[in-house]
């Protein structure tokens, strides 16, 4: 196999398995950097790829080809709100914001099987019949090489990720509601003197990691899995929680954190194609993704700080 | 009337505690007005609650005559009204303008303006004479230059009343006067200006008048010009203080601290103590005076093994102790009233009982078979809160309840009690009022009468100069002149502080 | 303190009930009787002596695992590794016991201690580099789970059997499965772990609370500087408190390994007994008597829960469901507090 | 033949079992006809896993239907969440009395022999596996034999002479499913290339679908997957596959039971067939045994092609075609005769290919 046929059957697998990581850790992003720690992004992608499927199979009739689209804005609503759970623990309750998020996850998984059961009759739905599909992209696909690589056979979510990623790191970075929200989560009492109100950003930012999570979540159902059980998520939360901090709390580290694993994994179960990679037993091409995010960051990456308040309930009036 | 703002029989309620009744603080345009109380007389919680961060129970505020309620911080900035507080409130990974446009962003096309905002940051430095670097990030600038921030943050929101929050608790004497100057551009631009300080030379300095409570209440207000220190202190303790500080002449004897050489890097590994040689000798205070950022911070951590030292040797009784760890430097003798209290001194989350043994739980009698004897330790706690005058309501009681000035008692008598030959009290006195200073004094000259070495670190000169047998004064990392107290002035020390050599100096001064 | 202590202990009931109460509602909200519901969990979990026995069973690991938690939070520290902890040590034990060939008075030992160094090196190393290199222990912990899981699944299958799903049995003399509580309970897998485990308790009890060891744990995770300052090693602390919590973990490996199974098998996914520790920990307020109270609960609504469907018709995942509304509302103990003090005020 | 009657029964036993919580309610009282009990305990895949834990309960409930018993307590089930949920579940039901009792999947193998030991007056069965002992019955499936078909089908099937096979984790149990599959297409052409790859896991459909992906990418055009729930990963990416190009022919053969419907996209369908296991006549085969007194205990069933235990399925009409459905029935016949010996493992396939 040729270095680019290579990079060709890997690189798009890497972005179809990156995508649902990249909104999941946006959202994971926006939670902490407002100072909530979100341990829930496990709990917010069930519930995004449980509401994407069942909406997906309620209404294939009545959006056709559009469906999946449709699907995933219900589910990025849905999931919004199933994330006022964590948002009114975490900031109204002053709940302990890792219980509360390990709570999100159990609940979220018992809702989705428990729903299931009732409206299906069985452990898991049926298999979608509007999914995303792949597609060349107009033009660039045709561009020699970087085409065949980047734009050719390509899910559209995964560009959305992207470009997600890039206007998350304007919004926070540019805006006035960026400035507000990171400010919440390092010094939520300086915030709080300026005026601006830590519980309605807070809330905003757990919302927003409720909705992206949800994006994740149902991306990921409606190009893999293609249907809901309680096998469908399994860790791809625990690993954008994980491309988080790998990405430094900041979007396009996170969206970079989550291409490497969506890379390493890629190679990992492609290998078999690959001559210098044939002969290595599997286990360590499995392992493979985790070890190497250990050694990066033991290695070179190193000491990541969080924001300041992450996980600190604001209670007015304390110093 | 022509008071811009009026707080009229404001009471307010904590849980157990009325921090603030019926007190009633009336601020005259352009005046400078200090209030003055001792620590936890609600003079913050008073200002809280004019900034909106608190509601009163009862009373009324005014501003330009006119009856308002301010319910948060946005209602305060828009009556004109700032706070610079206690402790900062400054986004440390944000730059300068970042801050100060916090909640009140210039934007285009809903993108911060960034340029526009640093234009408009530095002209209103340059306007007041504020010397902040616009474009600096918070974490790399000093606390003087992060309270002008905080100045201009109010200044920022056209705040027409601002309110100083023990501002010159973390400052050195040169930004000291420099604030000074600032408030008095500030009142000459028509600007009213509320602060609270512990200081009572300051508030002659520079107050027109002055309010007093204590213990809640609203005691008196004075027009400064009429007053004196010591009707101040009395007022506001209830009893008559002293001020100098009684001491008989030290009785030095063998060195006991030896610093040669030293070479130290702060976290960001830039050399900040540059051989340094010092001697502290039994049965006296030195006194270490110097700006801060030149190197003191270092050299304690590099005494007290919390910092790793590059060059140089630091000799305790004759034994080489340099780069030990830190628990052998205690271990050796050394006691160490922290700068930071909150940071090193305590453990917040723990009992005052349990922060009373925090270098000693693994010794008898506090523990057996490194198994704890809690009957042991809240016995010792029992017995060092009683001598120490520690008010608490137990020694079971959370650290973080105390107040400032009754954690820093319990963190000097943890460090005295275990008789260390060499006690280093670094800012030993910083923010605690007048009665808990006398206190401390008292006891740091007890200890050196028992013929301890007592090393001083302090930015108060005032301190230094009172407590101190010795000077050394500390300036980019080096002890550039020593010198006796009662031979010397702030005017000399304060040029010595900023460099100029001993010679120099002793002729100007 | 009194008030503060009674809070403790309401706060986590009170939760409790609310679990079960919402639970209650739910099941009336899609049709079932609650009541039935309920005497079904029940029966399962207590029903007779053999359920009392499976759920003792399921309740010995539980008891690790939130030790495992509960303890590396003590110091500041969030365990997200134990599901890979208990992995290792499971493998470690059944390694031992299916290789080795002792006398049950040292094999058996050997096992479980071997069981707890793995597990106690799998926390050795996230413990280390957030010591040493300031990485965060969530990453890495989560990173290992799967390492723990891929290379355990590769062991059993190509070091440990022939190309099998599952190792071969334990020896006799390396088995925790009790032959008296069998038969006392008709042959639930009840096995002598759960002395282990309330003595792993109380072991944590001892450390936390009594030696040096825990104060400096303990003060290490409220404050380092001040730790730092105290003379205390910050470092080393941190590497212990993994280490120890890791230890915990891998016993709860061990008393799947040598007690419930007496073999192991390729897992196909986590067994969420690392994660149910996360749970049990924090219901129990990360106390060592804390978590014991919480395993129980736990290990009763989870073999409980088996017998809702067959019983009456309930979904299992219910269980979840309350499980989750526990955790929540414990985490939301502010809530619970201000109430209760809102309760008590209108009293007077 | 196998295959078409069976989609439509499957339909029917999901929709009944979808209604499970009423009928339990609702259907009172039926006349009992016997007092004989028998029950099931699912591995963690679950009664509607699709796969042979749902066909299973099929079985059981036409048992059940059969002998006009109630659920609940002529028939019934215990779903397992965890492995450790095998030995009390088939407790519960011995202890609820129950005279048969199912293991389901090789995975139960050790708490059946427990169990069994334990409750020597019980009669029980594992599918899938083999236990020792007096009172179980072990029914296999000869899944190299239906696998076998499966390479034949595709062998006759691929214009690239590429085909793919995908396995959950690398174990005895699915080595048999790849040297079946193996065997038949290299009988069929010596030349065709097969590609092998294990995914790791039975529910990792996002590593189904980079293998499949890659597989694809690599000229091969059919792929058989013994992989669970990772499988759907592969449904996905040849239904993407198709989706982008109608004109490409590009295959999946399913496996345990019709996968057709996870085939389907828009009017077309990849899956060329399936390699279905009737778990459903077995358990039902077997409860009648044990009713009528002539338990098989310590015995060992295999179901294979001859009693149509293992078969393909021929849903697929449009491409499934005859010169693929007739080369597959004569190979067929051909094992029932003993003509051919499948090769089980890697050895005995190595040797079998050896003798080609
Ligand atoms: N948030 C709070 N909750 C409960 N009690 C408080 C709170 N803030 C202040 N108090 C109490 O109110 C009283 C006044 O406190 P305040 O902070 O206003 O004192 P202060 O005069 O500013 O003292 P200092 O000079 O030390 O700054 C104290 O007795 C304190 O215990
Ligand atoms: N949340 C709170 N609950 C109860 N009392 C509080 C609370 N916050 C502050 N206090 C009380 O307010 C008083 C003043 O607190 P503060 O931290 O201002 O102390 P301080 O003496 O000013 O110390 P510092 O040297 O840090 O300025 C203390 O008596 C403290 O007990
Ligand atoms: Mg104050
Ligand atoms: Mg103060």
């Amino acid at each position: 196999m040729g270095f680019v046929d290579l990079l060709q059957s890997i690189i798009p697998p890497a972005l179809f398995f990156s995508a649902p990581l990249i909104f999941t850790a946006l959202g994971g992003v926006f939670s902490e950097r407002s100072g909530v720690i979100n341990i829930g992004l496990e709990g917010l992608m069930v519930m995004g790829a449980f509401v994407g499927i069942v909406f997906n199979l309620a209404f294939a009739d009545v959006f056709g080809a559009w469906t999946p689209w449709v699907s995933i804005i219900a589910a990025a609503i849905i999931s919004a709100i199933f994330s006022l759970i964590h948002a009114v623990a975490a900031v109204s309750f002053r709940a302990d914001q890792v219980v509360s998020g390990v709570a999100i996850n159990f609940l979220a998984l018992g809702l989705g099987v428990f729903l299931t059961k009732q409206w299906y009759g069985k452990g898991q739905t049926d298999m979608v019949s509007q999914q995303f599909f792949t597609r060349d992209i107009p033009l660039l696909s045709e561009i020699p090489i970087i085409g065949e690589i980047f734009f050719q056979g390509i899910y559209l979510s995964s560009y959305l990720a992207i470009v997600l990623a890039i206007v998350a790191w304007y919004v926070l970075y540019k805006t006035p509601f960026g400035l507000r929200l990171r400010s919440v989560g390092e010094h939520p009492m300086a915030a709080d003197t300026n005026g601006i109100s830590v519980y309605k950003m807070r809330y905003i930012a757990v919302i927003l990691s409720g909705a992206l999570g949800g994006l994740g979540g149902s991306v990921f159902a409606l190009t893999i899995a293609l249907n809901f059980s309680h096998a469908t998520i399994v860790g791809q939360g625990f690993m954008s929680l994980a491309a988080v901090i790998f990405g430094k709390w900041h979007p396009l580290g996170a969206m970079g954190a989550a291409l490497f694993f969506g890379f390493a994994q890629s190679l990992s179960v492609i290998s078999g194609g690959v001559p210098v990679l044939e002969d290595v037993p599997q286990v360590f091409l499995l392992i493979a993704p985790y070890v190497l995010t250990i050694l990066a960051l033991a290695g070179f990456i190193g000491r990541a700080e969080a924001p300041r308040a992450n996980g600190e309930p604001y209670i007015k009036g304390t110093r | 009337m022509d008071y811009v703002v009026e707080m009229l029989d404001i009471r307010k309620e904590f849980p157990g505690v009325v921090a603030n009744d019926n007190i009633t603080l009336q601020l005259k345009k352009g005046e400078i007005h200090a209030l003055l109380g001792e620590n936890g007389a609600g003079k913050s919680t008073l200002m809280n609650v004019l900034f909106g961060l608190y509601q009163p129970e009862k009373g009324e505020i005014r501003v330009n005559g006119k009856p308002v309620k301010i319910t948060d911080p946005n209602i305060a900035n828009e009556l004109g009204i700032g706070m610079v507080h206690q402790h900062f409130m400054l986004v440390e990974p944000f730059t300068v303008t970042q801050n100060i446009i916090l909640g009140s962003e210039p934007t285009r096309y809903g993108k911060i303006n960034i340029r526009k905002a640093e234009r408009e940051v530095q002209e209103l430095s340059d306007r007041y004479g504020l010397r902040v670097d616009a474009t600096a990030k918070i974490s790399d600038i000093s606390v003087g230059m992060q309270q002008r921030v905080e100045i201009l943050k109010t200044l920022y929101r056209g705040a027409e009343v601002l309110i100083f929050d023990e501002p010159t608790a973390v400052l050195t004497p040169q930004e000291i006067v420099e604030l000074m100057d600032i408030m008095r551009s500030l009142t000459a631009e028509g600007k009213s200006i509320i602060l609270i300080t512990h200081k009572l030379k300051e508030i002659m300095q520079i107050a027109e008048r002055c309010t007093v409570i204590r213990k809640g209440e609203g005691i008196d207000t004075l027009d400064v010009a009429e007053t004196s220190v010591t009707e101040l202190a009395s007022l506001m303790v209830g009893r008559n203080v002293s001020f100098k500080v009684e001491k008989e002449p030290a009785v030095p004897k063998e060195t006991v601290l030896k610093i040669e050489n030293l070479n130290v890097k702060d976290k960001r590994k830039v050399e900040m103590v540059k051989g340094m040689n010092l001697e502290v000798r039994a049965g006296e205070i030195l006194g270490v005076a110097g700006v801060d950022g030149n190197g003191q911070s270092e050299l304690i951590e590099a005494i007290t093994g919390l910092q790793k030292s590059d060059a140089g040797k630091i000799l305790l009784n004759d034994k080489d102790i340099t780069n030990f760890s830190p628990r052998k430097v205690t271990e050796s003798g050394v006691g160490h009233i922290p700068q930071d209290r909150h940071k090193y001194g305590l453990v917040l989350d723990y009992s005052v009982g349990e922060n009373m043994v925090l270098q000693t739980y693994y010794k008898k009698p506090y523990s057996k078979y490194k198994t704890l004897n809690y009957n042991e330790i809240y016995k010792k706690a029992a017995e060092l809160i009683e001598e120490y005058d520690v008010r608490t309501p137990s020694v079971y009681t959370s650290a973080s309840s105390l107040s400032g000035g009754n954690q820093q008692k319990a963190i000097i008598g943890r460090e005295v009690d275990r008789s260390p030959d060499l006690l280093i009290a670094a800012q030993p006195t910083r923010g605690l009022d007048v009665g808990a200073i006398e206190f401390i004094h008292n006891k740091l000259i007890e200890e050196r009468d028992k013929g301890r070495a007592v090393l001083l670190i302090s930015f108060e000169l005032d301190e230094v100069l009172d407590l101190s047998d010795r000077i050394a004064v500390m300036f980019d990392g080096q002890n550039v002149a020593e010198v006796k107290p009662e031979e010397t002035d702030e005017n000399e020390l304060g040029l010595l502080m900023a460099g100029s050599t001993k010679e120099k100096a002793g002729d100007q001064g | 303190m009194n008030t503060n202590r009674l809070f403790n202990i309401l706060v986590p009931l009170i939760s409790a009930l609310i679990g079960l109460i919402a639970g209650a509602l739910i099941m009336l909200g899609f049709g079932y009787n609650p009541i039935k519901g309920y005497a079904a969990l029940w029966n399962g979990a207590f029903g007779d002596i053999y359920y009392f026995g499976e759920t003792v069973r399921q309740v010995t690991p539980y008891i690790f695992t939130g030790l495992a938690v509960a303890f590396a939070f003590r110091s500041g520290l969030l365990n997200i590794g134990a599901e890979g902890q208990v992995i290792v040590g499971w493998l470690a034990a059944v390694w031992i016991g299916t290789t080795v060939e002792a006398p049950m008075i040292i094999h058996l030992p050997l096992a479980i201690i071997v069981a707890g160094l793995a597990g106690a090196i799998w926390g050795f190393i996230p413990g280390l580099l957030k010591a040493t290199r300031g990485v965060h222990e969530v990453i890495v912990t989560i990173m290992l789970n799967y390492t723990a899981l891929y290379s355990a699944n590769a062991i059993v299958r190509n070091v440990l059997s022939d190309n099998e799903d599952k190792t071969p049995d334990v020896a006799g003399t390396a088995s925790l499965a009790s032959e008296w509580f069998q038969n006392m309970t008709y042959f639930s897998r009840m096995h002598y772990g759960i002395f282990i485990a309330l003595f792993a308790a109380v072991i944590m009890w001892f450390i936390i609370e009594r030696t040096t060891l825990g104060y400096e744990l303990k003060s290490v995770g409220y404050n380092e500087h001040a730790s730092k300052y105290a003379g205390m090693s910050v470092k080393r602390n941190i590497i212990l408190s993994m280490v120890i919590a890791g230890a915990f973990a891998g016993l709860a490996g061990a008393m799947e390994g040598l007690g419930t199974f007496g073999y192991m098998s390729v897992q196909s996914g986590f067994n969420n007994l690392g994660f149910d520790g996360i749970a049990v920990a924090l219901l129990g307020a990360n106390t060592a008597i804390g978590v014991v109270l919480a395993a129980i609960l736990f290990g009763s609504l989870k073999v409980g829960g088996l017998n809702m469907p067959t019983e009456a018709g309930v979904p299992t995942e219910l269980v979840d469901i309350i499980i989750a509304l526990i955790i929540f509302f414990v985490a939301s103990g502010y809530i619970i507090r201000w109430a209760i003090l809102r309760f008590k005020k209108e009293e007077k | 033949a196998c295959g078409g009657g069976d989609d439509s029964e499957g339909e029917n036993a999901d929709s009944e079992s979808g209604s499970d919580s009423e009928s339990n309610e609702t259907t009172e009282a039926s006349e009992e006809s016997t007092d004989f009990s028998s029950a099931m305990v699912t591995d963690v895949g679950g009664v509607d896993d699709k796969s042979f834990n749902q066909s299973a309960w099929e079985g059981l409930q036409a048992w059940g239907e059969e002998h006009g018993l109630e659920e609940g307590e002529g028939f019934d089930y215990a779903q397992s969440n965890d492995d450790s949920d095998y030995q009390p579940n088939l407790n519960r039901l011995v202890r609820e009395d129950f005279n048969m009792v199912f293991g389901i999947g090789y995975k139960l193998e050790d708490a059946i022999s427990e169990v069994a030991g334990q409750y020597p007056d019980t009669n029980f069965a594992i599918v899938d596996s083999v236990v020792e002992g007096d009172n179980i019955a072990s029914i296999t499936f000869a899944d190299h034999e239906g696998s076998f078909l499966a390479g034949v089908a595709a062998a006759n099937k691929t214009n690239t002479d590429k085909i793919g096979f995908v396995g959950g984790t690398d174990s005895d149990l699915i080595n048999k499913f790849e040297s079946g599959f193996v065997a038949g297409a290299k009988t069929v052409n010596p030349d065709i290339e097969v590609e092998v790859q294990y995914a790791g896991a039975f529910d990792a459909p996002d590593d189904g679908k980079l293998i499949a992906s890659n597989m694809y990418n690599n000229d091969i055009d059919i792929i058989y997957h013994a992989s669970g729930a990772t499988g759907n990963g592969v449904f996905a990416q040849a239904k993407d596959i198709k989706n982008n190009d109608a004109e490409r022919e590009i295959w999946v053969i399913g496996v345990d039971r019709d996968q057709y419907e996870e085939g389907a996209i828009g009017d077309q369908n990849v899956t060329l067939t399936s390699m279905i296991k009737r778990v459903d006549n077995s358990v039902q085969q077997v409860s009648n045994m044990a009713m009528d007194g002539e338990f098989p205990g310590g015995e060992v069933l295999e179901f294979g092609v001859e009693d149509e235990g293992v078969g393909l399925a021929d849903t697929n009409e449009e491409a499934y075609t005859d010169d693929i459905a007739q080369p597959v029935d004569e190979w067929k016949q051909k094992i029932i005769d003993g003509d051919v010996e499948v090769p089980q493992t890697h050895d005995e396939l190595d040797e079998y290919l050896n003798s080609l």
